[in-house]
């Protein structure tokens, strides 16, 4: 009755990586700015921000660097509103990243009104020869655009400055204590506002990701909630970057297999099949929280606080 | 160089004209952004705050709509603010707003046709019972495995949304309905609708509720101990624990205490102006309210202003749209310069700025020294402890 | 404000720049602009939820002086009733509902006559029998759409096979790209759709398989991959509803056009599809616009075997309408 | 000796004080300095404008004779000056190599920093392990990792702000054998505490400030700790009167009790078994860290303990949480007075409220839940008179005194229920001698009514002084109580150190 044998894991896998790209890229971002101590709920702000400025500068240049390079240029921009409202006044965070998720998706809208409609130039895609056609590894390994496997490179980059950098150090250490990491001369404002930036900036390529690459089209409201989602896969990789990678392709992989197991005609309701990243999101964080003190140990002890140095 | 030198205590005066100051400054930018489309900025200013309270043809009937508007999103907000001063993070009263709705609309199908007094307040109870459940497993989870419930309660939210298509394609389909999927309207069910009380005005008992618990929120924060210990629960776990509060329980309230309060919201909502399911139902009032408990400083007081606020850019942005042809983008742009008008300002509250001539140093306290603004657990408002009268 | 120009509302479901429903109908408001000229003054509130806001739009509206307001979502019916029952010297026209009243127009489109066009074309162009199909909710309009699309593919390649899938969005270009994605890796060839965006067009061309515009013609998306398109065309009826209004002649009336009088337009057809397959969903285009073909002609049976319409029988209207099983030979079951 | 730090006129306003107003003084090369005065007397201000952390209003500093004006703490440790904290600046989640090489100016690679902070912990003989993580250690450790950090700078000012109050002994002893070598070699130390003893011992000079100015300055060794507790006040100190009443019946028994920690660095409690009479005043000595916060934690009530371990007048209060135990006559008052004992940014009357909702009846019974305000202020306003408490009124906020008055708000908001049984984790902490003096009053006038009094404290002069028979508490495990009379400081330091203290300082 029911075909699994229809499923084939390599075209799966291959598609789910396209799909957890922006995520993947919005959630790095996100990881660096939650270790740094900033709670930063405008994701979905900065990412609608990067689909539309790469698409716009895409369309405008005909070159989807420079789009991607827009797109970027987008999200930091957006996220310096939010860098300047909580890090100089103080305004509290969970609001502040609300009010740009919704000042993001307006100025959007405002700034593609007259894109709808229009082709995006191409992004080149990798086409090895003889490697993207092995079957099973090509596709997967092979056969994606440079944005994907650029994606790749920053989830291991993070890991690298995460683990091995002295400025990483200072992040994770301004995170943990801000008046600690202050006593000792860092300064907590700027390296919370960097960290922001590039928060913006990763948010924003994978807003790009989508309108240039994935769906490339600029239609209002195309992120719909991808910048949720990337904040759920922070806290799923109890802020750890190989995770983060681990999470984006997970989630993208229970989306891609719910829509295959559909159209392979498997009966589970669709509502349910709907559901399924969502609840498998909630439980793997509840395996994961269980364990309370390794997940304790990793959450960014100022996550969310205010600093403000007194004089 | 100026600077930002914490106040000993928060300003009364700022706390009151910083609101003005906000719509000044949007007003001032909204003006430009407005031109900058070609329309003229003084009418969209007008357009915007002074025709839906004012306006000869429409204010008569915009006037209790702003009520209407405001009331769920007040509702919602009002139980998300005990959680979140006593830093427990409830992201997800959209989904809690979905389920009170549908339980307590689902209620009042089971009994359909069935007619009498005692089906309204029935749905009502299911509603809020509703509302409460869904939140209770954030809760659950919270307390039994420690998860995270801003993640917990954001996912489920979406979990709410496709029981609730799942729903009206399936179960609570209307049957006399040409198989849309949508519910029974509650509007064509006189007992179990939540109908306008004063005929034109569209004002139903939720708005009545509404201002019935901005009172008791106010009293219960102010005069309760419940109110009390959440305070302290927000400012500092351990002292809240020495206090004897039990911090599983009280995760278990405030979620619970949101979650009902969302449920209510949405059952109001759902067989009063939504009148059925549908998936078009949620319009993430339960998001919206987030940013009114904040705008509100977590004051039940402020919760009221700063949701009636919100509820007049949403009717002055109507309006704006066909009266003046802007698009439904500008409208969005200019409600978020609102907020962050409003964010931005309200460090008043608690800093004054200092001009210096010399220029200063980013200097500052020592570890052990209070960083104002700041509360102890998890993202928070900087003014938790704050109780003006 | 007190001028002779007649004031036209339209109250949309979406924003127009959605390139789907939305976009269409504001193109209707626009020929009613240009057809009408400064007899006429038009405005519109873009993505207004369905319910409350609804009926709060077009109260404002109703009150600052519109006399004729289009509410173009089926979710508007009960506020466009309910604000017309206040109103009842303002004309309604709501879109694709059902309730009508003395100030209440209906009007929908039978896009499925587009769809047995396009099914036709589908049935001959796919090269491993699979055609995907993206479906929005389970809605009579949709169900009815996959069985129309159905038959007509059946009838010209009895091997053709459906494969559906329901993303439960009008609009989210995301997940209806990785719907497309999907269905391709299941080995669908064609794609069809009913949802809003040009997301599966773009994924279909990229993939090199074929799709059909939806709503509008989409084919700046997918130059090479789209073979037509089912055009919603509001102008027409929206300038004849406007005229009909200033000469004093409206009246309410139910309306369900479709190929005919150009409600339901097909795209020029792609040159990649063969003369012969041309001309003949040219002929099956002419014959329901001439009225000698109907999509849905017996026999048919529903899915479980049973059935439906006898030789040469006709559906009628309200089991069209009320459509809610599949016919036989579609695989899976209808979500609920 | 040369000069090596001149300080001049240093003055520095915050709203409302004057926290330090013309300050004068010098240090030399290789001098131990003191730093002396009651709570808010200015030192920490003082330093924290020598580190760079604070800027004066005016005032200057010269370093070795050359203007001295550090913008920032980095610029101050770039010229020698290095600072241990009055409240660590450490991150606990991360390494005690990653600590130290956050603390360094331009640190060389993992390898040789391991190595580097081997080569001085062994030589200045301050055990630390470089791949522990610091939320892992106790306080002890986590103060030897702050004083390596700065010994890796080389740097020719040490500024220590209060680093004895967290530690044994015998930790204290290592200590001063290691200031004393770095003094041997140059390096001068400026050295804030509020043991006076210590100071006499250990410090070449001192400097005593009042009310943010210099009052004198003086050789501690040619004082006693009254002179010099003279000085800082302004006035003779009150000595606690010791009481030789006899104790009563036995109020609190506590046996058996074993517990697990809950927070992932504590300490277990293994077979804790004691009992306390009425009148009684019982000293819990130990090293922090060894289960002395675990130990309240279970006496309070906010860890609930098994049946039977923890029984006040007979009557089984161990599954009681802290409201029920309270209501019983079993108070506390917690080592932690911001954050725990009291709400930062609550008023007085609001944290008075915390404890005393119960005893007091500041909350209307039955179902209503309303608070009872006129009485909490009445309440708190009877704690500030009958404790002295300096601050303007009951609407100011716990952050705003200053730690001594706090700590007498605290203990005086427990004492004024009149409880049965009381217990108190480090009663005067960080307090000035004057505060210190009348809260050990307190409590020995709390005993002579027939209360119970536990207390825990490291400072074991104080236990000398005000208890009548001392446990040591070590690795969780508690020693069989014995008199204190007759008994001497060294008899208790051996104690604490052969029981298990090994462990916590290894
Ligand atoms: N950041 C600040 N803002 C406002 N006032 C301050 C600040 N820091 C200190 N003060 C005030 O300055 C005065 C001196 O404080 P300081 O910390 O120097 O005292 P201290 O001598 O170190 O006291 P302790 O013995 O308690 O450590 C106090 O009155 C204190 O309230
Ligand atoms: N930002 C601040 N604003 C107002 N007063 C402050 C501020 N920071 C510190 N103080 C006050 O300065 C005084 C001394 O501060 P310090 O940092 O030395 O801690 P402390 O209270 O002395 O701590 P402890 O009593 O534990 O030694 C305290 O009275 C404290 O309340
Ligand atoms: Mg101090
Ligand atoms: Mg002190």
């Amino acid at each position: 009755m029911i075909d699994l044998a229809g499923l084939s894991p390599a075209a799966l896998v291959a598609s789910l990586m396209v799909a957890a790209t922006p995520i993947m890229l919005a959630a790095i971002g996100e990881l660096v700015v939650e270790k740094s101590g900033v709670l930063n709920l405008g994701v979905e702000g900065m990412m609608i921000i990067g689909a539309v400025c790469g698409f716009v500068a895409a369309v405008e240049t005909g070159s989807p660097v420079v789009g991607l390079c827009a797109a970027i240029a987008g999200g930091m921009l957006l996220a310096l509103i939010f860098a300047v409202l909580t890090q100089v006044l103080l305004s509290n965070q969970v609001a502040t990243g609300l009010a740009l998720t919704l000042f993001g998706l307006g100025l959007a809208a405002m700034m593609g009104q007259s894109y709808a409609g229009i082709k995006p130039p191409p992004t080149p895609r990798l086409d090895v020869p003889v490697l993207s056609d092995l079957p099973g590894l090509g596709p997967i390994l092979f056969s994606h655009d440079g944005v994907l496997y650029l994606s790749i490179a920053v989830v291991f980059g993070v890991w690298l400055f995460l683990r091995q950098s002295r400025a990483g150090l200072v992040l994770r250490a301004t995170g943990e204590n801000h008046d600690a990491a202050h006593a000792l001369g860092y300064k907590v404002v700027r390296i919370r506002i960097a960290a922001i930036l590039f928060g913006g900036a990763m948010a924003g390529l994978g807003g790009a990701y989508l309108s240039l690459i994935r769906v490339p089209q600029w239609t209002e409201g195309m992120t719909a909630g991808a910048g949720w989602i990337a904040l759920a896969i922070v806290v799923f990789a109890a802020w750890k970057p190989w995770r983060i990678l681990i999470g984006a392709y997970l989630f993208g992989g229970v989306t891609m297999l719910q829509l295959n197991l559909q159209a392979i005609g498997v009966g589970i309701g669709v509502a349910y099949l709907s559901m399924a990243p969502y609840i498998v999101t909630i439980l793997v964080l509840v395996i994961m929280s269980a364990d309370r003190r390794r997940a304790s140990l990793n959450a960014p002890a100022c996550l969310g606080r205010a600093f403000h140095a007194s004089t | 160089m100026l600077r930002l030198e914490p106040r000993p205590e928060p300003s009364r005066r700022m706390l009151a004209l910083t609101p003005f100051a906000a719509v000044l400054l949007t007003m001032l930018a909204g003006g430009f952004l407005f031109a900058s489309l070609g329309t003229n900025p003084l009418d969209a200013i007008r357009v915007f705050f002074w025709d839906p309270l004012f306006d000869s043809t429409v204010a008569s009937y915009t006037r209790p709509q702003l009520l209407v508007k405001a009331a769920p999103l007040i509702i919602i907000a009002l139980g998300l603010s005990f959680g979140f001063r006593a830093g427990i993070w409830n992201i997800g009263a959209e989904g809690q707003f979905i389920m009170g709705a549908i339980v307590g609309g689902s209620a009042g199908l089971a009994v359909y046709p069935a007619e009498g007094v005692w089906v309204f307040p029935m749905m009502v109870a299911a509603g809020a019972l509703g509302g409460l459940l869904w939140a209770m497993i954030p809760a659950i989870l919270k307390i039994r495995f420690n998860a995270n419930e801003i993640l917990v309660s954001l996912m489920l939210v979406y979990v709410a949304f496709n029981i609730l298509a799942g729903l009206v394609t399936g179960r609570l389909r209307d049957p006399d309905g040409f198989n849309w999927p949508e519910s029974r309207n509650f509007q064509a069910y006189p007992s179990a609708h939540n109908a306008e009380l004063f005929a034109g005005t569209g004002v139903h008992v939720g708005v009545i509720v509404m201002a019935v618990l901005v009172l008791l929120c106010h009293l219960v924060l102010r005069n309760h101990i419940f109110g009390f210990h959440v305070r302290l629960a927000g400012q500092s776990r351990q002292a809240a624990r020495f206090a004897g509060i039990n911090p599983h329980v009280l995760t278990a309230l405030c979620l619970g205490l949101s979650g009902a309060f969302a449920g209510l919201a949405g059952l109001f909502e759902l067989a009063g102006p939504a009148g059925k399911l549908s998936t078009n139902f949620p319009l993430g009032y339960g998001f919206t309210a987030i940013i009114v408990a904040f705008l509100g400083r977590l004051h039940p007081i402020g919760i009221l202003l700063a949701g009636l606020l919100m509820a007049l850019t949403y009717i002055g942005g109507e309006l704006a749209q066909f009266m003046l042809n802007v698009p439904a983008a500008a409208v969005q742009v200019f409600q978020g310069m609102l907020l962050f008008f409003l964010l931005a300002v309200d460090f008043l509250v608690n800093y004054r700025i200092r001009v210096r001539l010399r220029p200063p140093e980013d200097t500052g306290a020592a570890p052990g020294t209070e960083t104002r603004g700041d509360t102890v657990n998890g993202p928070g408002p900087g003014k938790s402890g704050e109780e003006p009268a | 404000i007190a001028d002779d120009k007649l004031k036209v509302g339209f109250v949309y479901v979406g924003p127009v720049g959605d390139f789907g429903w939305t976009y269409e109908h504001d193109q209707g408001r626009l020929a009613v602009e240009a057809a009408l000229g400064d007899k006429v003054e038009t405005s519109y509130v873009e993505s207004v939820p369905e319910g409350a806001d609804a009926e709060r739009v077009m109260t404002q509206m109703a009150l600052s002086g519109h006399e004729l307001i289009f509410t173009t979502s089926f979710g508007y019916m009960d506020p466009t009733i309910n604000v017309a029952a206040k109103f009842p010297d303002v004309k309604f026209e709501h879109a694709t509902g059902y309730k009508r009243a003395d100030n209440v127009s209906t009007y929908s489109a039978r896009f499925y006559e587009g769809r047995t066009v396009i099914g036709h074309i589908a049935g001959h162009m796919t090269e491993s029998n699979v055609i995907g199909y993206i479906a929005s909710f389970p809605i009579p309009e949709v169900v009815r759409g996959i069985n129309s699309a159905y038959l007509a593919a059946k009838a010209v390649n009895p091997d053709v096979q459906f494969k559906i899938i329901w993303v439960f969005t009008w609009f989210d270009p995301g997940k209806e790209a990785d719907a497309a994605t999907a269905l391709i890796e299941q080995g669908a060839d064609v794609i069809m759709q009913h949802t809003d965006s040009p997301a599966a067009m773009t994924i279909a061309e990229e993939k090199g398989v074929y799709a059909f515009g939806q709503a509008s013609d989409m084919m700046q998306f997918g130059p090479t991959a789209r073979l037509s398109s089912i055009i919603d065309d509001w102008a027409p009826y929206y300038v004849a509803r406007t005229q009909a209004v200033l000469d004093g002649t409206w009246e309410s009336m139910d309306t369900w056009d479709g190929i005919e009088p150009g409600m339901v337009e097909i795209g020029e057809f792609s040159d990649r599809i063969p003369e012969d397959v041309r001309a003949s969903a040219a002929a099956i285009r002419d014959g329901i616009a001439a009225g000698t073909l109907h999509s849905f002609t017996g026999p048919i049976n529903r899915q479980d075997g049973t059935p439906w319409l006898a030789e040469g029988e006709i559906a009628d209207d309200l089991t069209l309408l009320t459509m809610d099983f599949y016919v036989e030979g579609v695989e899976g079951d209808i979500p609920n | 000796m040369t000069t090596l730090l001149d300080v001049r006129g240093m003055t520095k306003a915050y709203p409302g004080v004057l926290a330090c107003d013309g300050i004068a003084f010098d240090i030399r090369e290789g001098e131990i300095h003191a730093l002396l005065g009651e709570n808010g007397a200015g030192k920490s201000t003082l330093v924290k404008m020598i580190y760079g952390l604070v800027r004066p209003d005016s005032g200057e500093m010269r370093l070795g004779g050359t203007l001295f004006a550090p913008p920032e703490p980095r610029a101050a440790l770039a010229d020698g000056v290095a600072m241990v904290f009055q409240h660590f600046s450490l991150f606990e989640a991360l390494t005690v190599a990653e600590n130290i090489a956050l603390g360094m100016d331009d640190p060389p690679n993992a390898a040789t920093l391991v190595k580097r902070i081997r080569d001085v912990s062994t030589s200045y003989g301050l055990a630390v392990d470089p791949d522990r993580i610091v939320g892992d250690l106790s306080a002890g450790e986590r103060q030897r990792v702050e004083i390596v950090r700065c010994l890796l700078q080389s740097p020719r000012i040490l500024i220590m702000d209060e680093p004895t109050s967290v530690l044994t002994p015998q930790e204290v002893a290592l200590l001063f054998r290691t200031l004393k070598t770095l003094a041997a070699e140059g390096t001068s130390i400026l050295y804030i505490s509020h043991k006076l003893e210590e100071i006499r011992i250990l410090c070449d000079r001192a400097t005593i400030l009042r009310n943010g100015q210099v009052v004198a300055t003086c050789i501690p060794a040619g004082e006693t700790a009254r002179s010099l507790a003279a000085m800082m006040v302004g006035s003779g100190l009150a000595v606690p009167e010791k009481h030789r009443a006899k104790p009563g019946e036995t109020l609190l028994e506590i046996s058996g009790l074993s517990m697990r920690s809950m927070s992932p660095f504590g300490t277990r409690l293994k077979d804790i078994t004691f009992s306390l009479r009425a009148g009684e005043v019982l000293g819990i000595a130990g090293v922090a860290g060894n289960g002395q916060d675990e130990l309240l934690l279970a006496l309070s009530g906010e860890e609930r303990s098994p049946p039977g371990t923890i029984m006040l007048a007979s009557r089984d209060v161990g599954p009681l949480g802290p409201s029920a135990r309270r209501y019983l006559g079993l108070l506390a008052a917690p080592e932690q007075r911001l954050g725990h004992a009291a709400a930062p940014d609550m008023s007085l009357s609001e944290n008075a409220l915390i404890t005393a909702a119960v005893r007091r009846r500041l909350v209307r019974r039955g179902w209503s839940g309303l608070i009872d305000w006129p009485a909490t202020d009445r309440y708190a306003h009877e704690v500030i008179t009958a404790f002295d408490v300096r601050t303007p009124g009951v609407t100011n906020a716990a952050k705003s005194l200053s730690g001594g008055n706090l700590q007498k708000f605290v203990i005086g908001r427990e004492i004024l229920q009149d409880p049965r049984v009381l217990v108190v984790n480090q009663p005067t902490w960080g307090v000035d001698a004057a505060a210190a003096a009348a809260i050990r009053i307190a409590l020995i006038e709390l005993a002579e009514q027939g209360t119970g009094v536990l207390v825990i404290s490291q400072d074991l002069d104080e236990l000398m002084e005000i208890s009548d028979s001392f446990s040591v508490i070590a690795g969780g495990r508690l020693t069989a109580p014995q008199p204190t009379r007759g008994a001497t400081v060294e008899d208790i330091g051996l104690l604490m150190g052969s029981t298990g203290a090994s462990d916590a300082a290894a």
